[in-house]
């Protein structure tokens, strides 16, 4: 998605063709003047180490490598697509990203003239290699936020960079970028500074403001599971456990999950079913967390606030009523109108219910349906 | 005694027309906390049972007198509401509204910045000094008169911790729940430094989250200027890096944000950290034994 | 230059259409449906109450109300363009006004329902039926502004009068005016809000952003000896008295003013030579004040601190050789070498030329030399 | 003692390889002001007569230290200078460049206000303390050191009344030339408010013009919180209304802004306020005998 924002800011970057097959990747080799950089298309990190980036000499080179992407996947996805990219010949590699820092609430820049390295080690390391700008919101980036930043650069690099700092600023605030980060930013030998790769991250409370940005996104795979809890306005996250974790706030689930590993057992996922906890959104979430085939069991910790815990019970039943359950369901319901909830529960008698008085008994309790110890 | 909101608060709800409005708004009156004024732009002139709505809060605060307002207001309009707000010149700002985008607040940030209005929020569940007044959605059945103070940014987990307390009898001054967005109004060091001058608060509780380093600085205001003890709470031990946790700013970037980074920052200044709420619970009351 | 700027901002005001003589008034006035209200075009105030503005009700009429404008002129001016401007049924009429507010150097937006008051009068005695709302310079103006200073308007003219303000406001920040006043804003009976008269004051400071902003102006006659003092970057402003002013400095011209009207005698003039005070600037300065015929005589009045009063006296002395002058000047050297400047104008022992040691003696002098008394 | 600028600055200088900078720099350094470095952009490396040239007043202030800034870019960079030194975290900023557009420095004015920047001007002569630093264009030769305080909005009246002080024998603490312009930094309230708490001031000269009301405000502010005497002086008696007399600010608007109004003002409230500079520097000794 970054290359995509940077094209439409203005952002100068290495010329690019996409290829579907191992002699269109050929074709555009010969296109950019014999050489190229074929890259895989697939939406996750660490492509350059993987084997993901490969360098060719030549057209037929290009049409190997592409061709043993397209037949050997990445990483254990299909790669459907390349890019193949200009070879650009590097005089000197940078650092550059723009970003919403949240430990002042307004905008930060930074450079440093040492390309490739790890930034939070810089920092930590040699923070003095790191020029970092704070850019107020209401001023926006001014000539002397780019002046101080790019000094930190070798002169004949300083007037190029300050033309891509002040695209990626834009691009920043236009699009709702929290984060827009350029590593490499080279130098080439002709003097044009351009930026090698990229990543943009965009607020998702903006998306509204960018309905093109989030159809940018929907080319994009992603798990089928989380986008069925993003669609229904939960805020999932799949996790590496047996226990599924559903619970009414964020603080609250996150507390779950770890509470859960005290006791001894792994949570399967992150669940938020959020402020209303209807039935609706008990069914979806039971769904969502029940299609995970690691599940061994549910844990449900409501604390009923504005939530009544009659409500929620009663809509836990009517969502098994329509989900079904193979595994236990352990629920804790704490705050408004708990007692009766528990009532509700108990009287129904359902198979799968295992009631908990607390948040601590629930998760215990869950851990020993999963077959984990009591190490809290 | 309390901290932000108390005896002395006039509050004005904007938004408070719309069905959470509404519904907060009376909860709240009913809690005893004082409502003067609503406001929702074209309906000037009319009354949310009793309570008189005014088009701008400029026209509540000439009318009212209104020094606090509380913000129903959808995220597309929010930002814009606390502008509102400030320029017609409320002394507290707390902001309900989920969602607002990160930009639009660092704009509000930046205004707010060294003027007199104070923001909690947004995307938080408000402010409560039990027995004297509610300002938000934490439900007021939950929480009793004391003297220990809340600072959170879950705003689950200040009904939690604040419900193990209650049931051990120990109340609460004042419980703030800041709010999880990456940017947002009075955070930690704010918070701890109100309930530092409050007489009427003897210890305070810090709720945090994985993300950013609010609760890192916070450890370094409380070795250097509060003398009350602190006891803390951090969760997402188990998130994973790179992830956000429901709130936009429970996130883990890189090697920063971490539950274990924050609960260690806490400890190494002297405050007693609980690895899960009712923990928490029980080592206020030995602070306080 | 209000109404083109409105124009260009897209304010609605009323058609119009300018006529350069009798026939074409009557014209318009067909073409503006059979009736009009007839303007002189002359960049000075009071028009309406000057009959300088004539309301037609047919264009016979209009044409009978240019003829005479054109024939008897306005206020000792020449008429040679008048506006034709369409009767507009006016329901109600309002005030606003934008402004750089320098007591708190943010905006200041300020309605009333009350048309055709006097503002300050109305500030003053009645402040509540003035709604004020500061609008801060980085946030600009927002929807709660416009909702706050239009809710003092009845209901059904509230939105288009917040349209107004909204083009209002953007023609005060991209047109750099410290000022526009629209005095009356009208309901018409249609439902429409438009300005029926308007005044824009624009920022010297900035016309270099707005060079067409200077042709707009240019257009409009001013008086020549303050053209030719302005083209010199020299402040000049004239005043009804006989002594002519030259200072360095505006406090100090400003002083010198009230220090002469102490003396007894008035000023004719300020002048600002501004810093430097060279031979060029000094010469220039002599000839706009002695090209006055109410001058009787001249005071130079020049506090050296950067500026060397031995330099200052040789412009003088310079100046003279090239302007020459009837009339005697006085000149009050002090400062920086001030010893020396004056040695300089002794020796020279010009005939016109009249020393004194102190700004007080300096005016003292000058009254004298006019044949005003000693009132100090 | 002083206000403002004192044997403490140390000063950058904004603009410095202009013909108008370096001559006042040097000026100001030959008076005994600690220069400590100039900014050019693109001059990085280069010295003006030994005192070191950097791209960036962040950089100035990383190397030398600078907590002063003098600004001679002209008008159209001027306001972005001014930021650039709040940015980089000086003290005190003395702008003497004439001629920037009002929306510029409203602008200016709305980021500075409420942080911890101190702006003197823009188009003023800039500030001195006699026998301690000199900041801006003020002649340090007319000047005495002393113990009167003088502010003025105009420049040549500064000297002028300086020189009628110093002719009687009377020093001078500090003065403060804020300059002639609608929107400007520091003004009367907040220099009377430094020379209140000055223990080296032991009366205060305020000198204004026609235009604005400041000089009323400041009035009021004399009638509550001064408690040392103020002499004034007030320009313009003369000028007709909805004339600009050489400053931008310096104008009558409608009934509001006359000279005799602000003198009435400032006698309202006990100040004894001269008719010329003469008479100005009487009232001081008199008031100091």
């Amino acid at each position: 998605m970054g290359k995509d924002l940077f094209a439409r800011h203005g952002v100068p970057v290495p010329r690019g063709i996409v290829a579907e097959d191992a002699a269109a990747a050929s074709a555009a080799t010969g296109d950019l003047g014999g050489t190229s950089v074929v890259k895989v298309q697939v939406q996750i990190g660490g492509r350059g180490k993987g084997g993901g980036v490969v360098l060719a000499d030549s057209p037929a080179d290009a049409a190997r490598a592409a061709g043993r992407m397209f037949s050997e996947g990445f990483k254990d996805m299909p790669v459907t697509r390349v890019l193949v990219e200009e070879r650009v010949p590097i005089a000197e590699e940078f650092y550059t990203a723009l970003l919403l820092d949240r430990s002042t609430g307004g905008y930060l820049a930074m450079m440093t003239a040492e390309g490739g390295v790890d930034i939070e080690e810089l920092a930590r390391t040699r923070p003095e290699a790191l020029r970092r700008v704070p850019v107020d919101p209401l001023l926006g980036l001014r000539t002397y936020h780019v002046r101080e930043l790019t000094g930190v650069l070798p002169p004949r690099a300083r007037e190029g960079a300050a033309d891509v700092v002040r695209k990626l600023f834009h691009l920043l605030r236009e699009e709702d970028a929290t984060l827009v980060e350029v590593n490499p930013l080279v130098l080439l030998e002709d003097g044009r500074v351009i930026a090698l790769d990229s990543k943009v991250t965009i607020d998702d409370n903006a998306l509204w403001r960018h309905p093109d940005l989030d159809e940018l996104r929907a080319a994009f795979p992603i798990d089928p599971v989380e986008k069925r809890a993003k669609d229904q306005g939960l805020q999932y996250v799949k996790l590496d456990g047996d226990v599924g974790i559903i619970g009414n706030g964020a603080g609250l689930v996150m507390s779950t999950l770890d509470v859960v590993a005290q006791a001894g057992a792994r949570a399967a996922n992150f669940l938020d079913v959020g402020g209303g906890a209807s039935a609706d959104q008990m069914a979806t979430s039971l769904e969502v967390v029940l299609s995970d085939p690691a599940v061994k069991a549910v844990l449900i910790n409501i604390f009923g606030g504005i939530t009544r815990c009659d409500l929620v019970a009663e809509g836990i039943l009517e969502a098994l009523g329509r989900v079904g359950a193979e595994v236990p369901i352990v629920v804790r319901l704490d705050g408004t109108n708990a007692e009766e909830g528990r009532r509700i529960l108990t009287e129904a008698n359902h198979g799968r219910i295992v009631s908990a008085a607390t948040m601590l008994e629930a998760a215990r309790r869950a851990a020993e349906l999963v077959g984990g110890g009591e190490a809290a | 005694m309390s901290i932000l909101v108390g005896p002395d608060t006039k509050l004005v709800v904007q938004g408070i027309t719309g069905k959470e409005g509404t519904f907060h708004t009376l909860r709240n009156r009913a809690y005893g906390t004082d409502v003067v004024a609503g406001v929702t732009p074209g309906k000037a002139g009319q009354d949310v049972e009793g309570i008189p709505v005014f088009d701008t809060v400029a026209a509540a605060v000439r009318e009212t007198g209104a020094n606090t307002s509380m913000i129903f207001v959808p995220p597309r309009g929010a930002a814009e509401a606390i502008l509102e707000a400030a320029d017609a010149g409320i002394d507290l700002v707390v902001c309900i509204t989920e969602g607002i985008p990160a930009r639009d607040m660092a704009e509000v940030h930046a205004y707010l910045d060294g003027g007199r209005t104070v923001l909690v929020g947004p995307n938080c569940p408000g402010v409560i000094s039990p027995g004297q007044a509610n300002v938000g959605i934490i439900p007021g059945e939950i929480c009793a008169p004391g003297r220990v103070g809340l600072v959170s940014r879950s705003g689950t987990l200040v009904y939690q911790i604040v419900h193990e307390l209650s049931q051990l009898g120990i109340g609460q001054s004042t419980c703030v729940g800041m709010g999880g967005d990456p940017v947002h109004g009075i955070g930690f060091i704010e918070s701890l430094t109100l309930f530092e001058q409050d007489p009427g608060t003897d210890l305070v509780v810090m709720v945090g989250e994985i993300g950013g380093d609010d609760e890192e600085r916070a450890a370094r205001h409380v070795s250097e200027r509060v003398t009350k003890p602190v006891v803390g709470y951090i969760a997402g031990f188990e998130a994973p890096p790179g992830k956000r946790m429901g709130h936009a700013g429970a996130i883990v970037t890189g090697s920063r944000g971490t539950a274990a980074a924050k609960a260690e920052a806490l400890e190494s200044v002297g405050a007693k950290v609980g690895r899960t709420p009712t923990e928490v619970a029980s080592l206020v009351q030995a602070a306080l034994a």
